[in-house]
């Protein structure tokens, strides 16, 4: 722990920057004019100077995304089920949401939205852990400790910040990991976003910030967060590497985070891309989106499915046949079969814990305030026996 | 303004006509913030005035709290009167410097040469199932900063005329809105106008105890009285509406009557606004007390998931808990005997 | 460790030697904010950590204090046990949200999993002869959130005691340090225990009245008990030292004891500190109680200038006015029969 | 009042825009890759695409330059005296200081920090009313609003959002004033900056967001600050026009400005101005510089003085001569005689206007503190007498 920690070392934090003439500074500091595709629409290669992952991995993509995206449709109609709060569906975004932890490694940190459900169970989380927020039994399912992935956060963009501090932390103590921060479109207005970026390009903080431009916050337009030609350009402003990309090109967003996490992962600094895609569904259950845009938009993104693209481009390099997609159509369902007869079982939730991890120990208000909650507890169950 | 009429009314729509006609009435006044355009707010309290008024009188920002207050106070320099939308209490802590260091201040500073008019209206405390983040009960942040006037109907007629006294008035306010209350109905005819800025309400006349609510905890002790009637007692509900300016001389005088007193806020326990209350009426009405001021309040928590929500609020039970504890026998609680 | 031995020592340098002892004894404890490196800080409390534990354990930033606070939880995430400097009061702020919705929560968030050991130092109050937003009491808004523990002390030797505790603490602790006690210093030899988190002290025991203080009101009350000597009053003076976990227990047994109690705060008195502890005091010692829990607080206005501070802080006199007023002839207080 | 003002006409808040191929949308938003000089540092005119401003206009600029630093230089004495609380001083900055406010007109709005003392005084405020705060008399000495200038900011880059928020309520009715927003260069660190420029951008609010770089914030240096190659780029990311500039070179920063304010006044958004330059003193007279920054550095940018620069180029191009640099020294010394005698009367200040601003109208309970206070005096008067 004594080390000198890479980012740490390369950030040579009192040197001066002189005002002689340089030459072009921002030149590679620019994202591409456009954003960077590797499939066409219908799913033909496009040449690309990014890497394009190895068959294997785009076959697992696929079926990822496949699986999320059912999953998806699931937690969808749990809600209209009653069996759960609010769910904020991500379909349409499979593409950012598997590609997102397919490029980062277990030990990487990921810090994920309150949209990122579906990327969390492409990370492997227990799915009924995942609903444990939108459920409402607990504000966190899982151990986030032990699986290197932060609270799904709520409060827009904060969670960026967290990000560069845990990156920074890592390497200050010897690890190579790298902490990816999901954000989307209309956070990057927030204060924190800003205060994030320039914290993790200060200090050289292993960090990959993804915004998935998904053109709304709930209502509002992307017109209305930013006047600059895309928000991948933000990275000029902080001096960092950054990158636009088609959102709904699985191969094309899998290659741009994997050269942002490898740029990340060898003491490059932080990277941010900028993925642009579209959410079909409304921003939650419980919102109108016939209220801000037309079906006419929407019908026009359907015709861009990230997995319909996917499946084209891998049946036609012979990645995948007939038989896998079936297989992967049936895992799938049999995962949304099992989530569905899991989410009905109702979960007990202890209410004790209420008072048990406010602090490590409880404060002596707070057990005179647990025993009152319990001393009631206990006369209606009498009532009620 | 609105036609006279009286009709079934929610909060929510108390609120939409309050704006609506302080818009109709002063062309100073303008509404943003974030989803309050096309949408209408999540809680559809703008519904209908981009529609009505244009888009440069009702429009969204961008997702940045901070900058939609402070976006407020500079239009307020230069003579417009902003009404701002915080979309949930949590997500107005990102505005927290602008509201202490510039909004609650800037009259004082300037000796009275730049007043801040403008209403920052707070969908507040929960109640409704929310997640986290969506349920804070903040008041007190914004009573203990002086400068600010903070306001929080507990019924549709005030949630029509306070809103409209806020838009009126030369400081800045924060408009607390109990979220829980939106759908609650009234046969109201708008536009009304109700007792004005610190001015407390005696809901329900009462001999025995006085019980103090505000917001969302006003329905809740309205219920308790009703249910304390059939264990004898005859409780006395009074409705704060505003907590700053504050009412001490109704408070004052109903507690000297009754001699007993509960308060009751949803808010965490802890130096929230109940220990204010608490602490001013032991203070003025010392000699009447025949027992402790008691509060009922919030546990000491960060806002429980909706599934234990329940455990967290004050209901009718804990204020009734509270009541039997006023020392009919004159005996002194037990509960603190130990403590 | 520090070598053991007894000299004069400020509490500024008490808090650095805190600080240099804690970041020897534990490599996790990292420390950085605005100036805190080269400058050693405004005050000069991190002075020299840089020299002797170099850029990576004490850094400076960028400007940012919600920038500061969240990255000091992510870091707390990866396993270290970051130390941060707000520069001064009002400068907190800004970090408002992460104070509140992340540091506070993160524990309670998370089932235990993920602990936010972290310390925010915030310089607080008045008394300097500061410009605006440099003098803001800010325990109110940290003690009503529930997760943080909030902490101030009153003399050197908790100045260091409680800031190692603070370290070492599995939770989040605001540490408000007193400004204009920063160079008041004590015969103490360093390193010092002194009683733990939650554990109020008598700092002068006495018969007739309790003063309840804290931070930069405890030497207030230290002097007003003295001049109260020459009335013929023997006041008792506690220290709170930690508002969160608060000491029920000592409050309790003195004002039982004594049936008189004045707290002596100096944040603006509006839903402050206070009133919380006036509340609570009432509540449990009711029936001990002579005369009501008298407040004596700063105004409700935002922090004066400095030609003006002396009328807003609350001093000797408007403590020894506020013992007068605790009914010695039984009276009631002829102040409130009015209001 | 009912016209649809010009900045929100402009904003077209709802269209969207769209993913295909754009021509470098980026390209016109760099600044110039070495920061604007207009002369060198002996005084020599550099060739330059900005335009220089007219004779009577830079002559002018020469003087509030001397006056201001001769203010400046006094400020700092008196605080040595006791007769200021603290003193902020902006000596080696006055190209910026000054010619900040000569490029906005009476009517537009003027955004000061706590380092804009000087500033002030040459928009013409009267200096024992700029320095009210500082002596802690009151908070704020001078009438923002008669004077269409804020109160000086310390609370860092929250005034920005309301420069932003004066633009578009001023353009919203009809007026076409101009709002200038100065800001330190680690202020721009600060989400509120970020937030400012972004409100400003989106709504195409007339602002000049202008900073001074100079180096350093208390003792922290520009590279804890950002990454970048400079703080103008940090425009491009919010799709507006920037520009750096030789903050030491007064007709640079005076011409640069020009462009901006004309920029933001006809209706093309928001302009980004940063000014490299350097504070000569410690950050106030409680600072100690030399914990961190050596002497020789500031050696060096004695030798860069902004107002040696102008004198120069003005006695070259014969705007300037011994009699009328005699007349303006004379001036400059008439009014820091003037200041330091009016700073000697000790000022009263009324203890009751603790109450009577808090709100246009008193609350009771501020009328009962009120009553306390004013009966405490009047027994202290007592005694006293
Ligand atoms: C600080 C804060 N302000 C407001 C909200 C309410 N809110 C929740 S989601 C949302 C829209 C966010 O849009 P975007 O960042 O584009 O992400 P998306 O929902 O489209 O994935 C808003 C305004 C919040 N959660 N936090
Ligand atoms: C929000 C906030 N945080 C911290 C401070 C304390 N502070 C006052 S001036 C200053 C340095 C500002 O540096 P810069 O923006 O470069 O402006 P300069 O002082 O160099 O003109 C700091 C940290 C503050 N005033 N406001
Ligand atoms: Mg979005
Ligand atoms: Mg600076």
């Amino acid at each position: 722990m004594t080390t000198t920690p890479r980012a740490v070392r390369r950030a040579s934090p009192r040197a001066r920057r002189t005002t002689a003439p340089q030459p072009d500074p921002a030149a590679p500091l620019l994202p591409s004019r456009d954003p960077v595709r590797m499939l066409d629409e219908s799913g033909k290669r496009i040449p690309s100077e990014y890497a394009e992952p190895p068959g294997e991995t785009l076959r697992e993509l696929y079926r990822r995304m496949v699986i999320g995206r059912r999953f998806d449709v699931q937690a969808t109609a749990l809600t209209k089920q009653g069996r759960l709060a609010v769910y904020p569906s991500s379909r349409g975004q499979e593409a950012c949401q598997v590609a997102g932890v397919m490029a980062v490694r277990p030990d990487d940190w990921v810090f994920p939205t309150y949209r990122e459900s579906m990327a969390l169970v492409s990370r492997g989380i227990d799915p009924v852990e995942v609903l444990t927020l939108l459920r409402g039994d607990w504000h966190c399912g899982y151990d986030p400790a032990a699986l290197h992935t932060a609270p799904q956060c709520t409060p827009l963009a904060t969670q960026t910040i967290h990000a560069a501090g845990v990156a920074y932390g890592e390497a200050y103590q010897g690890r190579d990991t790298v902490a990816l921060a999901f954000i989307g479109d209309g956070a990057t207005s927030e204060g924190d976003f800003h205060e994030g970026v320039n914290f993790a390009a200060v200090f050289r903080a292993p960090v990959v910030f993804f915004v998935q431009n998904n053109r709304y916050a709930i209502s509002v337009p992307l017109s209305r967060q930013t006047a600059a030609p895309s928000l991948a350009y933000k990275g000029v402003g902080y001096g960092i590497a950054c990158e636009q990309v088609d959102g709904n090109d699985p191969v094309a967003v899998l290659a741009v985070l994997n050269r942002a996490v490898e740029h990340a992962r060898s003491g490059n600094g932080p990277f941010l891309v900028e993925a642009h895609t579209y959410r079909l569904e409304p921003h939650t259950n419980a919102d109108d989106a016939s209220r801000y845009r037309t079906m006419d938009e929407v019908e026009a993104w359907l015709g861009r499915d990230p997995i319909a693209r996917l499946e084209a481009y891998l049946r036609g390099a012979g990645v995948l046949d007939d038989a896998a997609v079936e297989a992967v159509r049936a895992e799938a369902e049999a995962y949304a079969a099992d989530l569905r007869e899991r989410m009905n079982a109702e979960p007990t939730v202890d209410p004790m814990s209420l008072f048990d991890h406010v602090y490590a120990t409880p404060t002596p208000q707070l057990l005179e305030q647990r025993e009152q909650v319990r001393a009631e507890l206990a006369a209606e169950s009498e009532v009620e026996s | 303004m609105s036609a006279v009429t009286t009709t079934s009314v929610s909060m929510a729509k108390a609120l939409n006509a309050a704006l609506r006609d302080a818009m109709a009435a002063d062309e100073r006044v303008v509404v943003f913030g974030e989803d309050v355009g096309q949408l209408g707010g999540v809680f559809r309290i703008t519904d209908g005035l981009l529609a009505t008024y244009g888009e440069q009188r009702c429009f969204d920002t961008p997702l940045a709290e901070a900058g939609i207050v402070g976006f407020a106070v500079g239009m307020a320099m230069s003579g417009l009167r902003p009404v701002v939308e915080m979309q949930f209490d949590a997500f107005a802590y990102p505005a927290f410097e602008q509201i202490t260091s510039h909004v609650a201040k800037l009259r004082n500073r300037t000796r009275g040469a730049l007043g801040v008019p403008i209403v920052i209206r707070v969908p507040y405390a929960g109640g409704i199932g929310g997640v986290e983040h969506h349920c804070d009960s903040s008041e007190a942040y914004y009573a203990h900063t002086p400068g600010l006037k903070v306001v929080t109907p507990g019924c549709v007629e005030d949630a029509y005329s306070l809103l409209r006294e806020a838009i009126d008035d030369p400081d800045p306010v924060v408009f607390l809105e109990p979220k829980k209350l939106y759908f609650t109905s009234a046969e109201a005819s708008l536009p009304v106008t109700t007792p004005g800025f610190g001015r407390a309400v005696v809901r329900r006349p009462g001999r025995d105890a006085t019980l103090i609510a505000y917001g969302p905890s006003v329905p809740v002790a309205l219920e308790a009285a009703e249910a304390a009637r059939d264990e004898g007692w005859d409780l006395e509900v009074i409705d704060l509406r505003t907590l700053v300016p504050f009412d001490d001389e109704t408070v004052t005088a109903s507690v000297r009557r009754t001699g007993r007193c509960v308060v009751v806020q949803e808010a965490q326990g802890f130096a929230g606004m109940g220990a204010e209350i608490a602490a001013r009426v032991q203070e003025r009405c010392f000699h009447s007390l025949h027992a402790p001021v008691l509060r009922v309040a919030g546990l000491d928590i960060p806002y429980p998931p909706p599934k234990l929500e329940h455990l967290h609020l004050p209901g009718v039970d804990r204020v009734l808990d509270a009541v039997a504890r006023l020392q009919w026998d004159d005996q002194p609680d037990p509960r603190w005997v130990a403590a």
